[in-house]
């Protein structure tokens, strides 16, 4: 039988503690921004620009005079969004090419896979510039982007998975039981294929931030003066020299405990799911 | 044999050895002498490996002593500096474990990784070490040493690896070596093979010898003396001639007498003219290696024919094509060339869809229990999803017969909620018995139902096929080479070597009186409990 | 007997082949590069005529420019004119610097490879150390440490890390050297021999020009280590842990070989992975440098192709990406290379 | 000794080429101040900060040492001087009649000026009257007759260097001409390697007489707060284009100084007039009333800049204020708006260029201001090209525009951004009496009358308010304290000859 203790001692982990203490902080932060925040996160007030952190501004003010805080809690919702939408759409296109491709390796199977290596050995940042400029400075736009890394990434994920699983013998042993194509390929293979996709979805999470952090850094990410992580960094990024720590500082900050958070997640997941792991008993 | 006057090299002292809160080795008093051989055999999980890790003082992670302790030549292991206890194993103490292609590092060659222990233990250079590692490969006999000295592991056969890891084992010179179920998994004729060389070069050099096996046959052959181990204890130690004539203690007799138990052949099937049910015309599988033009002829025109009610035993060594044959008599596999006609109707070129309903009436128990089994599916799921097969079923229906199943396989009903990862070995082999059976099949593969089992676990599952072999007049291709259970099951016997069927008969006529000098070769590499030794020659040949 | 040309293969030796194969797959995917970057390109918005005519442009002078860009043929002509350009070792001319791309590229690769280059030694080398160490003592607050740090490492954005280190290290402190540059805006960069401002400067004996240009590698060079190490460590612990638990490893351990020679032989056996893990870093660099690059001004090749995404300039862009992709793909052929060749399991 | 005789500039990107015909971004603007020199000039006057500054009122030779303007303003005669090029070639008519030719069939820049300002239709206007006398012949008169020879983009180019550089394909060199220099000018670049830096070195033989700055690196420095710290840090001499806020600060570093001109920047919100709900004139006079001019003023600039009050520069002859009423006035501006119809606002689109800081600030500034009357921005930036493409193409309702005109001329600035006919009314304006008046004057040359038009027409445009009036940037420059000369030109590009080191 599984042995429960194992499962239940990991739940006290610190990481995973850590990890769940983290997204909920964004969850409340999503849920109850307008309660949260003591300022618009979107309307200049240029008479109080560059304020250090102090009583009133928390965490001090940009160069409009937008209260940091109040941009980093707002941000949360766009930033999160990017990332879940991506990682969504990415699993539901990029899960079942993996299955077919991988379950029936022919031509068009391999030239799915030279186009997805194209698309990976493309820069992201350029990449993504030029999809941002094609398709408008939109949100969706950036989640495009990340769908362009992420189904690939997701598809070979599977499809590594599927190649190897599809000469186990249970495969065979399906077969023998009369099972057909789509039952083998969706019933046997897919929930076998699914535990590194699981632990990779919350990594994407993080790495989505990131990206959409990346991109807007750039200048190919949401839209001003919406609040967005990466281009609050951005806007701080020039002063920084001159010692205007506070801009750039704080929504950097944000980011990098979100992405924690979806990688501390994400480790425990795979090990949550390592321990209902087959092993053979003796 | 044994030389009780001297003093003995390893010495146990009340060792307990634990792994968390539970004790695995209990209390274990033992002496290995000078030059003796001395078997150690029990169940699985008896605490035998732990027991000979504890001895090199090595416990695998989380293993710690709790009481006791052991001596090598007087002086306790457990009081060694870290470079003497390094210098100590393998130069004094050497350890040869179970999977010997496991135990050998993939990416370097195996004359360096000799050559390498050979330096850990003394100042040579590279020439010189390579050179002593290429003698130690001579001596353990293997052909052509310089140039298999340059092999990787993966390019060596299992025989030959474990070879590797004795002359590994011999490189620095020990005077006690380990044998942890050195010869598990290789076949027959190879573990001879194995062990007639290591036991050689043991008494060669005078070493003494820790022999830990399953085998009663081994221990029978090769140990001067044996303990029987159960639970982490030791429950007999004594000469070996006597414990087998009278073993004093009832587990050991119930281990002797579970590997004494000689069935009684088959009778071949009484003639009768009415077509057979399954019959196979020069089937050929061969398989396509990539980089290479010559294909791997995995069978290679291969013919032979059940009837109804018949078992076939399709017996040969590791690799001989019998997977395969089954495979591709399942059309899981789309075999090269040859016909197979199931129930006089040809199938070797039907499609999947159009075989699909066939499926109902052949069916194949796999080889390796846990593999074929999907690891997300309930137990309940996987012995349902054949019934498809057969006509729609309300879920009562479903659950019905699957309960019915589970019985006929002497399961628990409540089995039918678990996963396979949370069933034993034997339990899994079960299932996979009852898959096949779900259809009521008139014909089933069972390709080796009965091997990386313990003996009893065996007798188990020979025992159920009998019985479906009775109640349900059922066909069978046996495959498997674990010979005393083609004894008890088969009708016909057909020996395959090389992807060929070299002889076939009755049961009897083969094991009575086999023509082919493999089928000899075979037959003789079995070691039974009860019968002389053969003349090493004869098995080495 | 006459041997067939596939026997004839087959006696090669296994390095060859390993090469040859590769190489011969690099030619395929080069074209496939070519012709989607090309077709993607001509999606992007922007004109550049009107870009660089500015107040003066009239309708005429726009046509006659765009004539001179060959923008004024249909997508496949100007495709089949392209290839043929590249074929010949000509990527075009951009409009916004006024040079041959293929001369832009070649100034500007240098400076992006000597980053990256050095980035990814010191990458891997202090993500292996990190991970090797903490497998070896495991448990011990190092390993914690280690672990830690392959956590937070994978969450650090590189750009702002790199806006950490100017305020702390150079504004704050003022321990590192400016941050905007390759060298020194006073000094002379030294003749050019093969790009790497380092390299050349010691060719030319010029110490003060390498002491600069080694600095101002400092600050990029720790950024990109700081935020890629982690998962160079993750990744290497994690398969090093498995080798390191490996029967073998134990086998070796009790045959009694020294504890430097076991991490030794686990070490080579997780060299696959390792050089996977650095070419695909290697790779992804060469177009995720660009944060790093903008932000220490370092007027590398990401940067390059900003300017073109931004100015849409195409035949620019499109000569980055070819010369991206021809660079990957090459990273990536020698890693497939070396990684057959230090895991003589693979069959080929 | 060397170092005071070069000088370290940064900049945020080096000219795109060295070609006289096409681009006319401000990096190249600067470029062909310094490495091309120009028939005519203006004379220099001290600015109220000691900026060197043109004075509009009084043309003077430069290339040309004399010239001639027929009394209807339909020819010009120039007489050389005696210059020397950078490859020691004599100055000639045959220079300026191969520069002439070479421009006109190339259709840029030249070809501009010659065929749409001053209406030429045929080569044959250029005539060679001896080797140091060329005339060219308006087909009419024109009051710019003079003036546009100031412009740096008429350069001269040294024809017996350049012809040395003619192939088959390019026979007016023009490859090696954006690469390279070949002119009378002060200096002349030695490295060009765009993206990273270009190197300017003097002209030994100028004919004004030896550059004090023997050698000029200017350093492509994108991040303007680099540069900042690279100046400040003394390892630069001059830092181009700071923003405000870096000036500011920079202004309180004594070791630093930073020298001010409100020169001939316009920067605005161009409108798309034929776009809804901007084709109501009343909709785009409340966005005027929303601008927080005071605000942008202080944080945004710094008071660096000053509202721009009608289209015309504030330092150009001819502009007047006067007209001007558009102050802060939320009130006003949903009272037009409810006119015309949108009395809860509307939602349209603003553009602004990918990197330019200030244009982000304001955008944003905006968009708060302007949500006031429930006018909602959507805030699109754009690269460059993009946005040129877009606004170019008419697609996109809002955007923000700085531009300045060279030529110091009312009718001129009008007509370049506000005549319906021009290729550049971007925000297509069209207003027929604007139209007339301007076209009127392009040719008109009573000069009291031109001016009087170019009042009405100031007038009809700021009332139609085209665009989003925003600001006169001017035109800041930080160099080390050390560096003196600093001037001033329309084209705002720096002529370093004028500096130099103490
Ligand atoms: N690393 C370990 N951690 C926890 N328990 C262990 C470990 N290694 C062995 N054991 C336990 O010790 C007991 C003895 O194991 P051991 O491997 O010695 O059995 P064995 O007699 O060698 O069996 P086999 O015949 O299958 O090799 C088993 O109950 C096993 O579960
Ligand atoms: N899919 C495959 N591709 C290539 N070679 C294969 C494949 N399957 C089997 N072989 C090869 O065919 C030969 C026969 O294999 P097979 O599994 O039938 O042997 P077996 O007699 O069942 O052995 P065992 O007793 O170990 O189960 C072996 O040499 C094996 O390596
Ligand atoms: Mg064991
Ligand atoms: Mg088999
Ligand atoms: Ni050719």
């Amino acid at each position: 039988m599984p042995s429960d203790a194992p499962i239940r001692s990991s739940f006290l982990r610190p990481a995973l503690v850590i990890g769940l203490f983290l997204l909920a902080l964004q969850l409340i932060a999503i849920i109850f921004a307008p309660w949260i925040a003591p300022f618009s996160p979107i309307e200049a007030n240029p008479i109080d620009s560059l304020q250090t952190p102090n009583a009133i501004h928390w965490l001090g003010t940009d160069e409009l005079g937008m209260d940091i805080f109040s941009r980093i809690v707002f941000a949360t919702r766009v930033n999160l969004l990017i990332g879940f939408a991506a990682v969504a759409i990415s699993l539901a296109i990029g899960v079942p090419i993996g299955v077919l491709v991988g379950y029936y390796r022919g031509f068009t199977g391999a030239l799915v896979m030279r186009f997805f290596d194209f698309i990976q050995s493309f820069p992201v940042f350029v990449l993504g510039m030029a999809l941002v400029a094609v398709l408008g400075q939109e949100i969706w736009s950036v989640v495009i982007v990340l769908c362009m890394l992420f189904v690939p990434m997701f598809s070979r994920i599977v499809r590594a998975e599927v190649l190897s699983l599809r000469e186990r013998p249970f495969i065979a042993a399906a077969r023998c039981s009369g099972a057909g194509d789509f039952a083998i390929m969706f019933r046997h293979i897919l929930p076998n294929a699914m535990t590194p996709v699981i632990v990779q979805i919350s990594v994407s999470i993080g790495m989505a931030i990131l990206l959409t952090a990346g991109l807007s850094f750039i200048g190919a990410g949401v839209r001003l003066p919406a609040p967005e992580w990466g281009l609050m960094v951005s806007s701080g990024a020039q002063q920084m020299i001159l010692g205007v720590w506070w801009v750039a500082l704080f929504p950097g900050l944000a980011i990098v405990f979100s992405v924690l958070s979806f990688a501390l997640l994400s480790d425990e997941a795979k090990r949550l799911l390592d321990t209902s792991r087959p092993g053979v008993r003796r | 044999m044994s030389q009780s006057s001297e003093a003995p090299i390893v010495e146990l002292d009340g060792l307990s050895v634990g792994f968390g809160d539970k004790t695995v080795i209990d209390g274990v008093d033992l002496q290995l002498r000078p030059r003796e051989i001395f078997g150690v055999v029990g169940e699985t999980g008896a605490g035998k490996s732990v027991l000979a890790r504890a001895i090199i003082g090595l416990l695998p992670t989380g293993g710690r002593v709790l009481a006791g302790q052991v001596r090598y030549r007087g002086q306790p292991v457990s009081t060694m500096g870290p470079e003497d206890a390094r210098a100590f194993r393998g130069g004094k103490v050497a350890l040869i474990g179970t999977n010997a292609k496991a135990l050998l590092d993939p990416v370097a060659r195996v004359g360096d990784q000799i050559a390498r222990v050979v330096r850990s233990h003394e100042r040579l250079d590279k020439r010189a070490a390579t050179a002593r590692a290429v003698a130690l490969m001579r001596e353990i006999g293997i052909n052509d040493p310089e140039r298999r000295a340059r092999a990787y592991p993966h390019e060596l056969s299992g025989g030959m690896a474990q070879r590797i890891v004795i002359a590994m084992a011999l490189a620095g010179n020990p005077d006690v070596l380990l044998a942890d179920d050195a010869t598990l998994g290789l076949d027959a004729t190879v573990q001879a093979q194995v062990l007639e060389s290591l036991v050689e070069r043991s008494r060669e050099r005078g070493l003494s010898v820790l022999l830990v096996t399953h085998d009663l046959g081994i221990v029978r052959h090769y140990c001067d003396r044996v303990a029987v181990m159960k639970a982490g204890r030791l429950v007999e130690v004594g000469d070996v001639e006597p414990f087998l004539a009278a073993p004093a203690n009832p587990y050991s007799r119930e281990l002797l007498d579970a590997a004494r138990a000689r069935p009684t052949l088959q009778r071949p099937l009484a003639e009768d003219d009415r077509p057979p049910l399954v019959s196979v015309r020069d089937l050929t599988m061969h398989f396509a290696v990539p980089g290479s033009v010559e294909p791997i002829r995995a069978v290679d025109g291969v013919s032979f024919s059940i009837a109804a009610g018949e078992t076939l035993a399709l017996v040969g060594e590791s690799g001989s094509g019998k997977t395969t044959a089954g495979q591709c008599l399942m059309r899981l596999l789309d075999n090269t060339d040859g016909r197979i006609i199931f129930n006089g109707r040809d199938i070797t070129d039907l499609r999947e869809n159009a075989f699909r309903p066939l499926r109902r009436n052949m069916q194949m128990v796999f080889q390796e229990p846990y593999v074929a089994l999907n690891p997300r599916w309930r137990v309940r799921d996987l012995l349902a999803e054949p019934m498809a097969l057969i006509e729609p079923m309300t879920s009562a229906e479903r659950a019905r017969r699957v309960a019915e199943l589970l019985e006929a396989v002497h399961l628990p009903t409540a089995l039918a909620e678990a996963r396979p990862h949370e069933l034993t070995a034997g339990e899994q082999k079960r299932v996979g018995v009852a898959r096949a059976l779900a259809t009521k099949p008139s014909f089933i593969v069972f390709d080796e139902p009965t091997t990386a089992l313990d003996i009893r676990v065996r007798a188990q599952i020979i025992d159920l096929i009998r019985g479906l072999q009775s109640q349900m007049n059922l066909a069978a291709l046996f495959i498997t080479h674990d010979l005393n259970s083609v004894r008890s099951l088969a009708h016909r016997v057909a020996v395959m070597h090389l992807g060929k069927i070299v002889e076939q008969g009755s049961t009897e006529a083969i094991f009575e009186r086999a023509e082919h000098p493999y089928t000899r070769k075979l037959l003789a590499a079995e070691l039974p409990v009860d019968c002389e030794p053969l003349p090493p020659g004869d098995i080495a040949a | 007997m006459r041997v067939s040309p596939r026997q004839f293969w087959r006696r090669q030796p296994r390095l060859l082949r390993i090469i040859v194969t590769r190489i011969a797959l690099i030619v395929p995917q080069m074209f496939g590069v070519t012709l989607i970057a090309f077709l993607l390109i001509r999606l992007l918005p922007g004109d550049p005529a009107r870009l660089i005519l500015g107040n003066f442009a009239t309708d005429e002078s726009i046509a006659l420019y765009h004539q001179k860009l060959g923008l004024d043929k249909d997508v496949w002509t100007q495709f089949a004119i392209y290839l043929g350009n590249v074929l010949h070792g000509d990527l075009g001319t951009s409009p916004f610097t006024s040079k041959p791309i293929l001369d832009d590229l070649a100034d500007r690769a240098p400076a992006t490879l000597e980053l990256i280059l050095f980035a990814v030694i010191c990458t891997v080398g202090i993500g292996v150390t990190i991970a090797v160490t903490s497998v070896v003592k495991k448990g011990s607050a190092f390993d914690w440490g280690a672990r830690a740090y392959g956590f937070a490492a994978g969450a650090l954005p590189d750009f702002w890390v790199a806006l950490l280190l100017v305020f702390f290290l150079y504004y704050m402190l003022g321990w590192a050297p400016a941050p905007f540059g390759r060298v020194d805006m006073m000094l002379t960069p030294p003749p050019t021999v093969t790009g790497f401002l380092t390299i050349d400067s010691l060719l030319a004996g010029d110490f003060e020009a390498f002491r600069s240009s080694a600095g101002r590698l400092i600050l990029p060079i720790l950024t990109i280590t700081i935020v890629n190490a982690g998962a160079v460590t993750k990744m290497t612990q994690t398969v090093f842990a498995e080798i390191w638990a490996a029967p073998f490893v134990e086998q070796m351990r009790a045959c009694g070989v020294p504890e430097r020679q076991i991490i030794r032989a686990a070490l080579r056996n997780s060299l696959p992975p390792i050089i996977s893990v650095s070419s695909f870093i290697l790779g992804f660099l060469l177009g995720a440098a660009v944060l790093v690059e903008t932000i220490f001004s370092w007027g590398g090749l990401g940067q390059y192709a900003v300017q073109a995404v931004i100015n849409s300039d195409y035949a620019a862009l499109q000569g980055f990406v070819l010369v991206a992709s021809a660079f990957i793909l090459v990273v990536y052929s020698i890693a497939d290379i070396l990684y057959e060749v230090v895991d003589p399991r693979i069959r080929t | 000794d060397t170092a005071s005789e070069t000088l370290i500039v940064a900049g945020p990107r080096t000219p795109e080429s060295l070609e006289l015909e096409y681009p006319s971004t401000e990096a190249v603007q600067e470029a062909r101040k310094n490495v091309y020199e120009r028939l005519l000039a203006y004379e220099m006057k001290t600015n109220e900060d000691g900026v060197q500054v043109e004075n509009f009122d009084k043309l003077v030779g430069a290339l040309a040492k004399s010239w001639e303007v027929s009394p209807d303003r339909s020819s010009i005669t120039f007489h050389l001087t005696d210059a020397k090029s950078h490859a020691g070639n004599t100055l000639t008519a045959d220079d300026l009649m191969w520069t002439f030719e070479r421009g006109w069939t190339l259709k840029g820049t030249f070809y501009w000026y010659m065929h749409q300002m001053l209406k030429i239709n045929d080569f044959s206007a250029f005539q060679k009257i001896d080797d140091h006398t060329v005339k060219i012949q308006l087909p009419g008169p024109s009051p710019l007759i003079e003036r546009l020879w100031v412009n740096s983009d008429l350069g001269i180019i040294d024809a017996t260097e350049a012809k040395k550089h003619v192939t088959a394909e390019d026979p007016w060199a023009a490859k090696w001409l954006s690469t390279n220099t070949a002119s009378f000018s002060p200096y002349k670049v030695t490295t060009f390697t765009p993206g990273r830096e270009v190197v300017y070195e003097a002209n030994l033989d100028y004919y004004r007489g030896v550059p004090k700055l023997k050698k000029i690196i200017f350093r492509e420095v994108p991040t303007s707060s680099n540069r900042v710290a690279a100046l400040q840090g003394g390892a630069i001499d001059v830092a181009e284009w700071l923003l405000p806020r870096e000036l500011n600060l920079l202004s309180k570093v004594p070791s630093v100084k930073v020298s001010k001109v409100y020169g001939n920047y316009i920067h605005r919100v161009d409108l798309n007039n034929t776009i809804k709900p901007f084709t109501d004139p009343r909709v785009r006079q409340a966005l005027n009333y929303l601008v927080p001019r005071d605000q942008i003023e202080k944080s945004v600039y710094f008071g660096t800049a000053r509202p721009t009050k009608s289209p015309v520069s504030e330092i150009y002859p001819g502009f007047t204020d006067e007209y001007f009423g558009y102050t802060e006035d939320v009130a006003k501006a949903k009272a037009l708006l409810a006119e015309a119809g949108y009395p809860d606002g509307f939602k349209t689109e603003l553009g602004y260029r990918t990197g330019d800081e200030i244009e982000e600030q304001i955008a944003i500034i905006l968009k708060t201001a302007f949500a006031r009357a429930g006018v909602d921005l959507e805030l699109s930036k754009l690269p460059s090209s993009t946005l040129v493409e877009r606004y170019s193409g008419g697609t996109i309702p809002a955007y923000f525009l700085r531009d300045m005109a060279i030529v110091p001329d009312a009718a001129y600035v009008t007509n370049l951004w506000l005549n319906s006919q021009s290729m550049v009314d971007f925000s297509h304006y069209k207003n027929a009496e604007v139209d007339k008046l301007i076209d009127k004057n392009l040719t008109a040359t009573d000069e009291p009358a031109r001016l009087a038009d170019m009042k009405k027409v100031q007038q009809m445009v700021v009332s139609d308010a085209p665009w989003v009036f925003l600001f006169n940037p001017g035109y800041q420059l930080a160099t080390r304290a050390n560096v003196k000369g600093t001037s001033w030109y329309t084209p705002n590009g720096n002529a370093w000859f004028d500096y130099h080191k103490e």
